[in-house]
């Protein structure tokens, strides 16, 4: 095990990636340089696979898909909410080709989303689209709330030979943990149970995921036993592990970051309320943003996001 | 790669394919055999064919809703292509894409896109792939006069000549976008005149000569080749029918007149190729005949096989959505 | 009343409201020769109120709120699977402006977006992404599925000064319907109770209401009483609505036809998850597109939608 | 509309408004006073400023991420847009936007956009709704090099082509889209040559002298309001600073050189202008110092004014998200 941060452990992964297959190569605005934090020293060892883009992410993003279809295996680096301008690349060309087309193609791709908040950068930068395409098949979308979950799912999402929606949280950027020594792959579909607790069972994702540890770890002084689980891939998402909690604790509380309505939070809910609602002892309780932008200002941004408080209030809720 | 009369009498016969293929479409359209959206490329096939016989058989093409022209000429098998047309499991993409879908990755044809203009990133993104694998591979995208005004276009272009890609940026300037003139929506007289927004060679073709769009072509893939980096070819043409398979029962106004279509179809392609076959003495008119009864022939068996193909299977529905299926839910 | 086609309806609507306010106008592809069958013969009347354009999506989608932000109010007509090209014009300009700059600006656009289905027209065209839509903050989502309220809601969406996003399903075309008479519109997040019932709702969507009328007339003959609510729009929705008929009935069965993962089923089973629990005497049932693309041939497209077999079954595993 | 030594010294005023503004804002973020992304003008100040003086009021701006210059040259609150980057009730945005999101309705400042190129159809929109309601406003639309690659621009300078739109199309380019040359990025030499593509005028101007853009943006202007269509105008211009504040902590490479830097601030636009008033015997040295005093005083009220502004309250949140609030749930 080394300790080190989010960060580090996203760059480690690529170039363990790049090396081991030379097909594998980066794309992205200013990544040379490394403007996101990540990508930065790569071009150092493998200068002609690291492309600096024009600013034009349909093309480029599409240019991914074209490239995946000859035989490259393409890494594509940008912010979510700059998503849009590639939509319909990213929609109508990487999830749907592959099965348009009766499979006769297949599309290795990464698609590597920033998503920044708490940081003051306003509407235009604050966008967590995963649970958009969640509901576009065809994709796989992984969102690792650790420095060894960000290791080990970008490595199996780079050898993945399907579209892997890959969203890191920036907020995570400098969290240190510890990552293991060897060529771990995290498996997609596995959730990690962080926390076993019999009482209450929370779901929690991206962001959200350390200020729920908190949360369960001082529950736990008051007596309150919360299992905590990470999905870590929502597509596929792993809902037995799920199921099984709350057919153990009767509880659930979901924690995701995304705005509420028709966020990843609602589908596990749905999912429950059909397939383990005989288990359930209490409404389920989600803890999301907001339904509303996200607003620039300090006094106002962080009453959008969830927090350690909601996600206590919650609790409390789903214990009553 | 085929040169003199074979080449010609390639051309013709490509030609002739998609001329019958789609006049059956169309006949498959009202007997209601055919369902879904069909957009045949009657009038338009020197382009595809003049484009798709400078290529090898391991370039690249891709194209749009108007769909058969493309696949066929690269050498795409009617049979399978019918079958896609008919749903059959049989078929290119095995009854999951139809009419607008067609693809035959084995042979470069890297699909048709139903959304218009955004297969051009994709080419450019498939040329990428040829440079970083150092093979010689070119890519020709295929796309309409209403298709240039997306700002995929622009992307594609731009993208294509800084990092001076192997593609072909063909644009068939059939003159509408379903009921609009592209005099209405284009801002400049030629499209081609847009390449000079890219530092590009752009040149404007007549879409009714086989020969004209072959030699427009093989230059522009010598170019890529050499890493000269892409071209913008306009092949000016006109598309005979409607915009799609009985649309113009819905529509209220006319938008073009008979005239106009009646002039565009004295110079029809194959009839100006097959005159020209004869005059430069390369083929007999028997020759030609001989050509369409094959043609013929090979829509029919097409039509046939596509017919006596078994649909796909229920359990058929989750197949090809991944690589891997996904562990059930 | 008279008697009308659901696309007459729309016309009718379009063509009232242009009389009415002169700053009412209409964008898109091929729209004066009436493409998609609702604004042919519109610019006989209101000339240069109706706008061929280019194919540029993100331009003349954006261009409507640029009109909108000086004083217009753009109607722009396309399909839902177009839509992605100019998301970006549609999320970070149409949803967010009015919020980003502090509500100094109000944006009267309505988009119209056909949704074709059982058309066999492969997976470019068959998108139905409202709840996509629901995501994003700051626009309003309408879902009419009669000729009455097609004309009704339209009518609202033109005279509503925020986005309105209209999502018309093609599959509704020639369905007659009554219409009124009079200048009705039909208020934004105001369910409609088609039916009374006592032993199930069915909450139903788009053109699943009709399938879901048939299938509660023929258990009506078995006894069984089943209450069918469209909710019409879907931002503003009307939770109070759907709660109370919970409350009454204790079971609940979500029918909408846009995939399964995060859609407005989701969202609505998890409101009544948390907010209507105890009320619940059975899993809550959803009914929806299944998570596939919609494939071309004949022999398996209708294998993805929801059809009165899959609402039957849903209806009695709620009353199991 | 202000002519001769009234118009040069509004210029000179805005110019070092701007300025100040912004050097304001780089000690803030170091102080961490100010939190979230800040892009700086320094150095590009000619641009917006001799495009906005040539503006009417009632005339429409949209901008980008680099935002505080494109609202104070055309008339600005510098009260109000510190306020904003602050994050107070008083701002323009009452908080909600921030330093990329300024705008002022009032006096048509559609606001910036953070996406980049995202503004380029709003503005085609506002000069369509100029058009339609038969006044002869006209909008300029800043953008810079590299978002000149956006597909976006190419669909809104099409569209404001055909449709004769008063609309003109200011391209900033300072030659850097964060650490990547546009030269790497834009297949042509000159993005104003990119005008030919659409059939309007292509014009590159020296964006150091703010006379140069003003002079050409009056003859856009009027040709705009006349009805001869958009023009595409390229200031060449400089980003003295990085990219945005505190950005170079985290670069790994350098992408300019310090003699470069240092070759652009010789021909600052301030002191060029400054120059040219004394040259010219517009203005003396004193009337000069005298601008830049009462610019540094205007500064600090502003900033006073936002430090003593209250920020929005809890309750503040949803306000603004929709004309009407809608129905709680
Ligand atoms: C992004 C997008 N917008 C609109 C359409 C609907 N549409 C299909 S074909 C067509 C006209 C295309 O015109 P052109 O590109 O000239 O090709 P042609 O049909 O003339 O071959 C339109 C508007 C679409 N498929 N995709
Ligand atoms: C669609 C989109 N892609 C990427 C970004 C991130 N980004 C912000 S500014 C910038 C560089 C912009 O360069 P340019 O257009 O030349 O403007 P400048 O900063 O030089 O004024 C980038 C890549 C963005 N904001 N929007
Ligand atoms: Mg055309
Ligand atoms: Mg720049």
């Amino acid at each position: 095990m080394t300790e080190m941060t989010y960060s580090d452990a996203l760059n480690l992964a690529i170039k363990e990636e790049m090396r081991r297959d030379d097909k594998v190569f980066l794309m992205g605005e200013s990544i040379r340089g490394g403007i996101y934090g990540v990508t930065g020293g790569l071009s150092q060892e493998f200068d002609d696979r690291v492309i600096d883009t024009p600013l034009s992410e349909a093309g480029f993003m599409g240019a991914a898909v074209g490239a995946a279809a000859v035989g490259m295996r393409p890494i594509v680096t940008s912010l979510a909410s700059f998503a849009y301008v590639a939509m319909d690349q990213l929609i109508s060309q990487a999830a749907k080709m592959r099965y348009m087309f009766g499979g006769q193609v297949s599309l290795p791709i990464v698609y590597r989303w920033g998503m920044i908040y708490g940081n003051n950068v306003a509407a235009h930068h604050a966008d967590r689209p995963y649970p958009l395409f969640m509901g576009i098949p065809g994709l796989k979308i992984a969102i690792p709330a650790s420095p060894a979950d960000a290791r080990g799912l970008l490595k199996t999402a780079i050898r993945d030979n399907d579209p892997v929606m890959f969203f890191e949280d920036n907020n995570l950027a400098g969290w240190r943990g510890e990552v293991p020594d060897d060529d771990v792959c995290v498996p997609f579909g596995q959730a990690s149970v962080i926390r076993e607790g019999t009482d209450v069972t929370v779901v929690s994702i991206a962001g959200s995921v350390r200020p729920t540890i908190t949360v369960a770890e001082e529950m736990e002084a008051d007596g309150v036993s919360v299992e905590v689980i990470d999905p870590r891939t929502i597509v596929p998402l792993d809902t037995k592990t799920i199921l099984d909690s709350v057919e153990k604790t009767g509880r659930l509380v979901i924690v995701d970051p995304a705005h509420q309505s028709c966020s990843v939070a609602s589908e596990i809910s749905s999912i429950v309320a059909q397939e383990g609602f005989w288990s359930l002892q209490a409404p389920i309780q989600r803890v999301t943003s907001l339904d509303v932008h996200f607003p620039f200002s300090p006094a106002l941004e962080h009453l959008v996001y969830p927090n350690e408080d909601k996600i206590a209030d919650a609790i409390n809720a789903a214990l009553e | 790669m085929p040169e003199g009369k074979e080449l010609y009498m390639l051309q013709l016969r490509r030609m002739m394919l998609i001329r019958r293929f789609d006049e059956t479409v169309q006949t498959m359209v009202q007997s209601a055999e055919l369902v879904g959206m069909a957009h045949v490329y009657i009038g338009e096939e020197a382009v595809a064919v003049g484009a798709c016989t400078a290529l090898r058989d391991d370039d690249y093409i891709t194209g749009n809703h108007r769909s058969h022209g493309h696949p066929i000429s690269k050498g795409g098998d009617v049979r399978r292509a019918m079958a896609e047309l008919l749903g059959k499991a049989t078929g290119y993409c095995k009854g999951k894409g139809g009419s607008m879908h067609l693809a035959d990755f084995d042979i470069g044809i890297l699909g048709e896109s139903g959304i218009l203009a955004s297969a051009l990133p994709v080419a450019v993104g498939a040329a990428l792939g040829s440079k970083m694998q150092n093979n010689d591979r070119v890519v020709v995208s295929f796309f309409g006069d209403g298709a240039s005004n997306q700002g995929a276009c622009h992307e594609a272009m731009n993208l294509a000549s800084v990092w001076k890609l192997p593609v072909i940026f063909l644009c068939e300037n059939n003159q509408y976008a379903v009921t609009t003139s592209y005099r209405d929506t284009v801002a400049v007289e030629n499209i081609a005149d847009r390449a000079v927004a890219y530092d590009m060679p752009g040149v404007l073709v007549d879409g009714q000569d086989v020969m004209a769009v072959y030699e427009a072509t093989v230059q522009a893939v010598q170019r890529a080749r050499d890493g000269g980096g892409p071209t913008l070819l306009e092949a000016r043409t006109y598309r005979y029918e409607d915009h799609s398979e009985g649309l113009n029962r819905i529509l209220r106004e006319p938008y073009r007149t008979e005239e106009e279509v009646a002039r565009w179809k004295e110079r029809d392609p194959i009839k100006l190729h097959s005159a020209w076959l004869i005059e430069q003495e390369v083929a007999t008119q028997e020759e030609i005949e001989a050509v369409r009864n094959d043609v013929r022939q090979a829509i029919e068996d097409a039509l046939e096989f596509a017919r006596q193909s078994p649909y796909p299977e229920p359990e058929d529905l989750f197949t090809d959505l991944y690589s891997d299926p996904l562990p059930a839910r």
